[in-house]
């Protein structure tokens, strides 16, 4: 039923208005898992379903490009399962008293969950633009959660940064549609077909801006200056939910250059091609650079996003498909290494997570082989789903040896970077002693699950990669054939002119 | 006309972006202002700037009337600008408590 | 027919090393449930010989991940079983040895567990089928040895050179990677089925050079050889049962077995005979020669199994059928003797406390059984007839001297080959008479003597099977060697005579100048370490190694930090110049003109808003220091912008860009109060210089892009709403029927945002107090904070509001207004009653928490949108229609109002909150004085 | 005659308007330039309203209501900036 | 008739801006200059409300008397501004004294 | 018993808000009346908290009277001053002047003073209510106590009767 596609949307935005009035935490901490127990039933309800053909849904009833249509295609319904995923593990380890270091934390959080799965599902740009909005004023909010002035003025940069990303979002739609005449997504690819001489040039112009806004999000060179600093300064919970803000942006331009562009000449793969390779480096240096284990973190996200951009900005179909099962590793990835890096900072209390010899971990054995799991994913080494992912990245460009040399140098040098550096970090972590061992606490339970699952879903995805790379095989094929898309939004009498 | 308004737009972009390029928060914050101002021009004049035209009140009168939907959006929009400005304006004030200046690094003393 | 599946090999490690990581917390019962997994696998192993001597390739294939060619296919020939017995094996040996060995205060589980872990991904490596999957074990071997060899985690050698085998093999293993998957394109698949079969069609491709650099840059890392040899000898911080395995039977014998399992596709080209038989002819003189200069006997083995693998590299590279197989021969011979040997080396460290020869001296006395025993393994090791180590030794000469090489190559192989059979002779000769003869020991810190039963006898396994090998080859080695010559040289495998004796041979008169020579460096040593220390000091690899890692991470830092410098002002500048070079490079580039429409004329309104707009910008940039003009002209601009909607017939828009002008002035005011009056002028003339040019083409560009897009025929689908909206909505302004019907969703994405904003800016003034600014402390302010007749008017003012706001409210759908600008007028209202009477004042007369408005607005919004659900209607859905009831006339209904009530509530919840928390902000006391003097009681609405 | 005197009219209230800039431009004093913009504020009410009556539409009446409800309430926040500092006390 | 009125009203309230406005720019100190929105308020934008009344009024269906409002609350909102900014001048004076 | 003051705090005010819900609809229906009518009971209800003590409002001839004194005035000042700024040479005779007030309450003196800025030619820059006088600004003032005179006379003596 198609209607469902609201509810993603609506449950944790009423959860997030019931929670509001709250001033005690309990009752909000109830809200906040029924909630999403109640999320993540939708969330795997859509998932499956999409598996058909894309559903549509229709808000209050008008036909598209008239009204806003939601539509859980394969990527989106995917996007929307992995934010839920994460969400649930963040969580659960941000209930164990973080969630107490700051005001609003549970409203926020909810907020942030209505605004991604909106941006996930809706089949409009200005909505789209609505959508950021929502989810970045609420990571504004959570990006302050806890307090502190490195957390103030990096969450200063990062929303100024944003505010004027979301101005220059404005400056593209207010051409685009100048130009095309709509902003439904499925209808603006047509349009944009139709388009010649300074109409086109116009477009093109506009679709360049909305790939620099998206840039911004996603942290693509040189707009990733903002990443380390922000990610840094957000609470350990925050970070690992931010794991997926940057793909909100990789999505956007995804869902861009699929959706809206398919079939067109609108060449924005050479541009995603470059920004990836100096984004990697600029993450292979961050990570090179780091001081602290969530900086390297932070880094390697860089480094990832850098790789999904060269995914995507490949021609081969392979490129795509590839590039969606790294998605969704390096999204569950990430989220876990902050978390764990957030246990790991618990019990090196003076230290926290600085990469100095401190004193013996309360339990370095399981943190140690929870780490090394982290890191073999993350660096992208066998057996696990980095590797997979960079493997079908790393093959992608045999089919037409464009841009091979870059790609593989990129890829294969960063990994080396980040082993040299994981193997640095582990070792001061968990082998070097600075201090004699100080009183010990265990990490409870509730801190350890969320990174233990996560790391263990990259073992899973290894496991089934058979399977996930069909699913993501047939999402990347609606993406490059976007007519299911535009059938299913504008129907097919209307042939998709505006 | 078309490069009046355009010149509007293009000058309001100009003044926005020397003022994000400033040190301290206010100015910083004003730019952002008159950048969105800018931003709801161009998005408003997606619909068009023609000579004569009216409201898009049905029914309210004859001859042809401007496009709604812009107008529709640039609302939209307006309530968010603001919304965001309220909140950096506030964050600089955090910011000026936490980092002793106004600065937008908050690391110069303020003068 | 295979009767277990052979990937329980390779699994019976990777997850029987969970066993003894869970299995209790005694050493004891780690041990065992380790010696049972690998006694596990030897059984399986043996179980499948007779058939795979037979013959037989064992193929088993598990789909994986198609769409990458990557099946989880092993296979079982000649090659792996060989490799598989040495490897469970010697492994098993290890164990045994390892559990005497290790102290009991050593964690021994994760010993355990490691060496499982390891041994299962190095069985993988042997067995692989597709390459890729042998990609994936030799990775895990990489990881699980630097676990390993970083055992010892509090001596900082162990853990500098666990990094430093790591990023050797790591980058190796990702140089293979490359090799492999291009391997794979030109072969057609992964499979080794595939890939043997397409040796020419992969020798004659043109990536072939390609795939061989990045194939032995894999092969050479792993396995040692120059350039890459240094971080072997460092890892033998390991413990000394990790040392034994890792670098006879595994590890490093990866590389040659990998060498080997290509050699059918890769060998036989100029190309992989230079470089091939080069590197290892290197590695064997150099590495042998360094080995005689090692006080550590650990170290003396390490360089000596740097230069035997380089022996082995050697074999492989000459090409041919026969060097192979003396390859695969010595990779057997060299496994067990090696392994013997460095177990004989810890036995000699666990009893005496040292490795060093210089203390090491005459142990013959003190423990004669196993002096026996490591003299027989360093006899094998020196090439010494009768052992195992001779008779492929006797091979490598003998291929040596093989015509076909071509010129020079006929000399200087025989040479290099002799040359390093001489200093084996030597540093073997040192193993034995420098720690069991040579006087008495110097120093050690016990007094040595024979180690426990059960620890000498996996070493005296291993002697016995050199004796064996070296003394009946036919009967023991020959039929494994047979097979797994057949694996490296499919059908072409030469005949081979294990025979002990050759005859007068050139390769004998080789061995016995090795032996000559040998004997008779040694005897020069004293003179040769001389030399040896004054000119060729030992390098300090892992004190370069660590200072590669901080030079790295310093230049790291350097250079991220003058790239991230933490300045917004850099950082917007990018966003900006970023957006303004892709936009308007994509303009330019695609041909775009600026031709910006029709020849009509601007209209005199236009031109004065536009004339307007440009005097109050400039004005806002110049006077941007003085910080209250800078606010007039910002005011200015906004209302000449509303004026512009006024102009282009947007009267809803007008309406509400002039309210939120109101309430923008009094947020940026409130805030004022707390933030310097003007700014300092720091900015240089170059920066300004650069700012203005920056912003100059962002202007450009973005009233260009507008100008350009002006000329093109407007066809926007939004006129569309014109012709519906009355008879699909019932409402006849159609900006508001898209706000709250066919667009409603936006909306409540947008109140959604300014809750969210309201809820932030609570959450972040909550418990904060600021000074006012330094300019405004201490500041003498008019005594009169609440100015009567602002009090007096603004009261009757709320009612009339109020009422104005419903009006606006009410009428939205069909004339200007809506939710949106009637709450803001509300709001406004309000605010006023804050302005004119004071916080205090207002907040002792409204009993309402801001914040349950909110949610009920909000609230009441999204539920309004769930209304429909109950008659089967859409989220959102709206009905409308007329009512006539008898006295009131028509009205006309709409159930959009309830949302837009929802809108209206949320507005006035969240400017108010917004405002009237800050303005509280001033009143939160930070310990300063009262703000004017003492004067004035009767108007304190401050302080009191 | 409605339209000429309407135009004759719209063209002294622009005239109005930049007289109102010419004291924002010369201040001196910020309470000037205060009085600057409120005197534009008000103009703006009878330039919203004479459109209306150019147009033939009422659809700027709103506008012009809400300035003249609320248009001062800027110019109450700036002068009680320049007397109090704290606007809301 | 009405029309003549009406344009007479817009002129007339036009006009009285104007005046207002050049006042503004004209009268030489701060407390000369504040009688100038006053002139805007009152005959000014009154003229011009007038003449919108008695223009829709004859044009429109009924009595179109909404603009008078405008008005009310203008008489009420504009002395408060010039109060206060009469207010401001003379504390400014007061402390630059 | 029903406690008026309550339920109708302000009846004059309600019956205002009433005529201005009216007006500002623009339509005299007896939807709208009904509607204007139910504003008028519950906003000075609902508000009243926000002005205690309002005084009571009679006198509506009082009321008829000042504002027709009101709108003459401005007319008449209006011209005057149109034609001082007119004059080529701009030089009027501005002063600051204290006027003595009779009445006390608020209200009164806010709409005393209001009056006085809403005539051309003066504006009351402060109110000193200690002290109980405005300062009034005077465009061209020639003689000073026969504006204090003019003022108290039309002015604020009906006030005085308005609200005694
Ligand atoms: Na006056
Ligand atoms: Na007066």
């Amino acid at each position: 039923m198609s209607q469902a596609l609201i509810l993603p949307v609506l449950i944790p935005l009423v959860a997030g208005v019931i929670q509001v009035p709250w001033r005690s935490i309990e009752p909000q901490r109830v809200i906040a898992f029924v909630a999403l127990a109640a999320q993540a039933v939708v969330a795997v309800w859509l998932l499956s379903a999409a598996a058909s053909e894309p559903a549509v849904f229709r808000l209050g009833g008008w036909e598209a490009p008239h009204g806003i249509v939601l539509v859980g295609d394969r990527l989106g319904t995917l996007m929307l399962a992995l934010s839920t995923a994460l969400a649930a593990a963040v969580l659960v380890y941000v209930v164990v008293g973080d969630d107490k270091r700051g005001r609003a934390f549970h409203p926020l959080f909810q907020f942030q969950l209505a605004g991604l799965a909106m941006a996930f599902l809706t089949g409009d740009l200005f909505n789209l633009f609505v959508a950021f909005e929502v989810l970045l004023i609420a990571s504004y909010g959570l990006l302050l959660h806890g307090g502190g002035g490195r957390r103030h003025r990096s969450a200063f940069h990062y929303v100024m940064l944003n505010l004027a990303g979301s101005l220059l979002f404005l400056v593209a739609l207010g051409l685009l549609y100048r130009v095309a005449g709509t902003l439904n997504m499925a209808q603006l690819g047509p349009a944009l077909a139709e388009l010649s001489g300074t109409g086109r040039a116009v477009a093109e112009a506009a679709v360049l801006l909305l790939v620099a806004v998206f840039g911004l999000k996603a942290a693509a060179f040189p707009l990733s200056v903002w990443l380390g600093a922000t990610y840094g300064a957000a609470l350990v919970p925050v970070a690992a939910l931010f794991a997926i803000m940057t793909k909100v942006g990789i999505y956007a331009i995804l869902r861009l250059d699929t959706t809206v562009l398919a079939g067109l000449d609108f060449g924005i793969g050479p541009v995603l091609h470059y920004a990836g390779l100096a984004t990697v480096a600029v993450g292979a240096l961050g990570t090179l650079a780091a001081e602290r284990i969530t900086d390297v973190v932070s880094y390697l996200l860089l480094v990832s996003v850098g790789t999904l951009l060269l995914a995507f900005g490949l021609p081969e179909a392979a490129g795509l498909r590839g590039g969606l099962y790294y998605l969704v590793h390096t999204t569950l990835v990430t989220a876990g290494l902050y978390l764990l890096g957030g246990v790991i900072a618990r019990q090196r209390v003076p230290l926290d997570d600085g990469l100095q010899a401190g004193a013996p971990l309360a339990q370095p054995l399981l943190l140690g082989a929870l780490f090394t799991v982290g890191a073999v994913a993350v660096i992208g080494l066998p057996p696990l789903s980095g590797f997979l992912g960079k493997l079908m990245i790393l093959q992608a460009p045999l089919e037409h040896g464009q841009r091979l040399l870059g790609i593989w140098a990129a890829l294969l040098g960063a990994a080396l970077v980040a082993l040299f550096v994981l193997a640095r970090a582990g070792s001061t972590l968990f082998w070097k002693q600075g201090m004699p061992s100080g009183p010990q606490r265990t990490a409870p339970w509730g801190t350890l699950v969320p990174p233990a699952v996560l790391l263990a879903a990259s073992v899973a995805l290894a496991a089934a990669a058979g399977p996930a790379d069909r699913w993501l095989a047939a999402a990347a094929d609606d993406l490059r054939h976007s007519e299911g898309y535009r059938t299913a939004v504008i129907g097919e009498d209307r042939g998709g002119q505006p | 006309m078309t490069l009046t308004v355009a010149f509007m737009v293009g000058w309001l972009t100009a003044c926005g972006v020397y003022l994000l390029l400033r040190a301290r928060t206010l100015p910083v914050i004003l730019g952002l202002v008159l950048l969105s101002h800018a931003a709801n021009l161009v998005l408003f004049l997606g619909g068009g700037v023609p000579a004569e035209v009216r409201p898009p009140l049905v029914g309210s009168g004859e001859g042809p009337m401007a496009d709604p939907l812009p107008q529709a959006l640039v609302l939209t929009a307006v309530v968010i600008s603001f919304a965001m400005t309220a909140f950096v304006l506030i964050l600089a004030l955090r910011n000026r408590r936490s980092l002793k200046s106004d600065h937008v690094d908050g690391e110069r003393r303020e003068s | 027919m295979a009767s277990t599946p052979l990937i329980l090999l390779p699994l019976l490690g990777l997850l029987g090393a969970l066993l003894p990581a869970i299995g209790g917390r005694s050493p004891h019962v780690s041990a065992r449930l380790a010696a049972a997994v690998v006694l596990a696998g030897l059984v399986m192993a043996g179980l499948q010989a007779p058939a795979v001597m037979g013959g037989e390739v064992l193929v088993e294939r598990w789909t994986w991940l198609p769409a990458a060619g990557l099946d989880l296919s092993l296979r079982l020939d000649g090659l792996g079983l060989l490799f598989t017995l040495l490897i469970q094996g010697i492994g098993l040996l290890i164990v045994l040895y390892a559990h005497y060995y290790l102290p009991s205060s050593a964690p021994q589980r994760r010993f355990y567990a490691l060496f499982l872990l390891f041994t299962g991904a190095m069985q993988g490596v042997v067995l692989a089928e597709n390459l890729l999957v042998l990609v994936v074990f030799w990775e895990l071997t990489s990881i699980s040895s630097f676990l390993l060899i970083g055992y010892w985690t509090l001596d900082p050698s162990a853990r500098q050179s666990a990094r430093l085998a790591l990023a050797v093999t790591g980058a190796g293993g990702l140089s293979l990677l490359g090799g492999v998957i291009l391997l794979g394109e030109v072969a057609g698949g992964y499979d080794l089925t595939t890939v043997l079969a397409s040796g020419d069609a992969v020798r004659a491709d043109p990536l072939y050079p390609w795939i061989l650099g990045l194939v032995l840059g894999g092969v050479f890392t792993k396995s040692a050889q120059f350039p890459f040899h240094f971080w072997l000898p460092r890892a033998m911080a390991a413990p000394t049962p990790v040392s034994a395995f890792l670098h006879s039977a595994t590890m490093v014998k990866a590389g040659v077995f990998l060498l080997a399992r290509l050699f059918p596709v890769l060998a036989g080209t100029q190309a992989w005979f230079l470089s091939v038989t080069t590197v290892g002819m290197v590695t064997l003189v150099a590495a042998a020669f360094l080995a005689l200069f090692k006080h550590d006997l650990k170290g003396l083995l390490a360089y000596s199994t740097v230069s035997h693998l380089g022996l082995i590299t050697m074999l492989f590279g000459m090409g041919t059928p026969a060097s192979a197989v003396a390859g695969v021969f010595h990779i057997a011979n060299h496994a067990v003797f090696k392994a013997s040997l460095f177990m004989a080396a810890g036995i000699i460290e666990h009893e005496s406390g040292s490795r060093d020869m210089r203390q090491l001296n005459g142990l013959i006395k003190r423990m004669p059984h196993t002096a026996v025993l490591a003299m027989v393994a360093a006899g094998a090791m020196a090439g010494v007839p009768l052992l195992n180590g001779f008779l492929s030794k006797e091979m490598f000469f003998s291929e040596t001297l093989q015509p076909g090489m071509g010129g020079t190559w006929q000399t200087i192989l025989p040479v290099a080959a002799t040359l390093s059979g001489v200093f084996a002779v030597a540093y073997s000769l040192r193993f034995i008479h420098d720690v069991f003869f040579n006087g008495e020991p110097v120093g050690l810190p016990r007094e040595p003597h024979e180690p426990p039963r059960w620890m000498k006898v996996p070493v005296e396994l291993l002697v016995a099977l050199c004796l064996l090998v070296g003394v009946v080859p036919a009967w023991t080695v020959e039929p494994f060697l047979s097979a797994a010559a057949e694996a490296v040289v499919p059908g072409r495998v030469p005949h081979f005579d294990l025979a002990l004796w050759h005859g007068f041979t050139l390769a004998l008169f080789m061995s016995l100048v090795a032996m000559v020579g040998g004997v008779t460096l040694y005897g020069v040593r004293r003179f040769l370490f001389r030399l040896h220390d004054r000119y060729l000091p030992e390098p300090a690899v892992l004190k370069w190694f660590t200072e590669v890692e901080l030079g790295l991470w310093r230049v790291a830092r350097r250079v991220l930090g003058a790239w991230e410098n933490g300045s917004l002002q850099r950082y917007m500048a990018l966003l900006v110049a970023a957006a303004v070079a892709l936009a308007g490079g994509a303009f330019l580039t695609s041909g775009g003109r600026l031709a910006g429409g029709g020849g009509e004329w601007p209209d005199l309104a236009t031109l004065l808003l536009a004339l307007v707009v440009a005097l109050a910008g400039a004005a806002t940039v110049v006077q941007q220091r003085q910080r209250i003009q800078a606010l007039l002209w910002v005011g200015v601009v906004g209302l000449t912008v509303s004026l512009t909607f006024v102009r282009f017939a947007a009267p809803d828009l007008a309406l509400t860009m002039l309210a939120v002008e109101v309430v923008s002035v009094i947020l940026l005011l409130l805030a004022l109060y707390f933030l310097p009056q003007s700014s300092p002028p720091e900015s240089t003339p170059w920066h300004r210089g650069r700012d203005a040019l920056l912003a100059g083409v962002a202007g450009v560009t973005v009233g260009g892009l507008v100008w350009a897009a002006q000329g093109t025929p407007a066809t926007g689908i939004g006129r569309d709403y014109l012709a519906r909206t009355v008879a699909e909505t019932g409402g006849a302004n159609a900006v508001n029927t898209i706000l709250v019907d066919y667009r409603a969703f936006d909306t409540l994405g947008e109140i959604t945002v300014l809750g969210i904003a309201a809820l932030g800016v609570f959450a972040m003034l909550r418990g904060f107090a600021l000074p006012p600014a330094r300019e405004l402390r201490g500041r003498r302010w008019d005594p009169d904070a609440h100015p009567l007749i602002l009090a007096t008017l603004s009261r009757p003012l709320l009612p009339l509001a109020t009422l104005v706001s419903l009006y606006l409210l009410l009428r939205g759908h069909n004339a200007p207004g809506g939710g949106f600008v009637a709450g803001l007028v509300m709001g406004v209202a309000l605010i006023l009653q804050y302005l004119a009477s004071g916080s205090r004042w207002v907040r002792g007369r409204l009993q309402v928490r801001y914040r349950v408005l909110l949610a009920l607005g909000l609230g009441l919004a999204a539920v309004s949108g769930m209304v429909p659900w109950l008659w089967g209607g859409a989220f959102l859905e709206s009905a409308h229609g007329e009512w006539h009831p008898r006295l009131l006339g028509d009205i006309h209904w709409n159930t959009t109002l309830v949302f837009d009530i929802g809108v209206y509530l949320t507005v006035i919840a969240s400017v108010t909150l917004i405002l009237a928390e800050l303005g509280r902000l001033g009143q939160k006391r930070i310990g300063r004085q009262r703000p004017y003097g003492s004067t004035a009681p009767e108007t304190g609405g401050k302080g009191a | 005659m409605i339209a000429y005197a309407g135009t004759a009219a719209l063209a002294m209230l622009i005239l109005a308007q930049i007289l109102n800039l010419v004291r924002m431009v010369r201040g001196p004093s910020v309470p000037d330039r205060i009085l600057s913009l409120d005197t534009m504020y008000i103009n703006t009410i009878s330039l919203v309203v004479l459109i209306g009556v150019l147009r033939g539409g009422t659809a700027f009446f709103e506008a012009s209501l809400v300035i003249a409800l609320i248009g001062f309430v800027a110019t109450v926040g700036f002068t009680k900036f320049l007397l109090r500092g704290d606007i809301i006390e | 008739m009405i029309e003549l009125v009406v344009s007479i009203l817009l002129l007339v309230g036009a006009g009285f801006t104007l005046v207002g406005s050049l006042g503004l720019v004209r009268l030489p100190d701060f407390y000369a200059r504040l009688h100038g929105p006053t002139k805007a308020t009152t005959l000014g934008a009154g003229g011009t409300l007038l003449a919108s009344v008695i223009y829709f009024t004859h044009h429109g269906s009924g009595w179109s008397l909404h603009e008078l409002l405008v008005i009310v609350f203008l008489f009420i909102t504009a002395p408060v501004s010039a109060h206060l900014m009469g207010k401001a001048m003379l504390y400014l004076e007061s402390r630059r004294r | 018993m029903i406690d008026r003051s309550r339920w109708l705090p302000h009846p004059v005010f309600s019956l205002v808000l009433a005529v201005v819900w009216v007006l500002l609809n623009n339509s005299i229906g007896p939807g709208t009346i009904v509607v204007g009518l139910a504003l008028g009971l519950v906003l000075p209800a609902v508000t009243t908290r926000f002005w205690p003590g309002a005084p009571a409002v009679s006198r509506p001839g009082a009321w008829l009277r000042l504002l027709g004194r009101l709108l003459a005035d401005i007319l008449v000042a209006n011209l005057a001053v149109a034609a001082l700024i007119l004059r080529p040479r701009c030089r009027p005779r501005t002063a600051l002047i204290d006027y003595p007030l009779t009445v006390r309450d608020a209200v009164p003196v806010t709409i005393l003073s209001s009056i006085i800025s809403l005539t051309p030619g003066t504006v009351t820059v402060d109110v000193d209510r200690r002290r109980r006088q405005l300062r009034i600004h005077c465009l061209d003032l020639a003689d000073e106590s026969a504006l204090v005179e003019r003022i108290h006379d039309r002015y604020e003596c009906l006030l005085e009767e308005i609200f005694p």
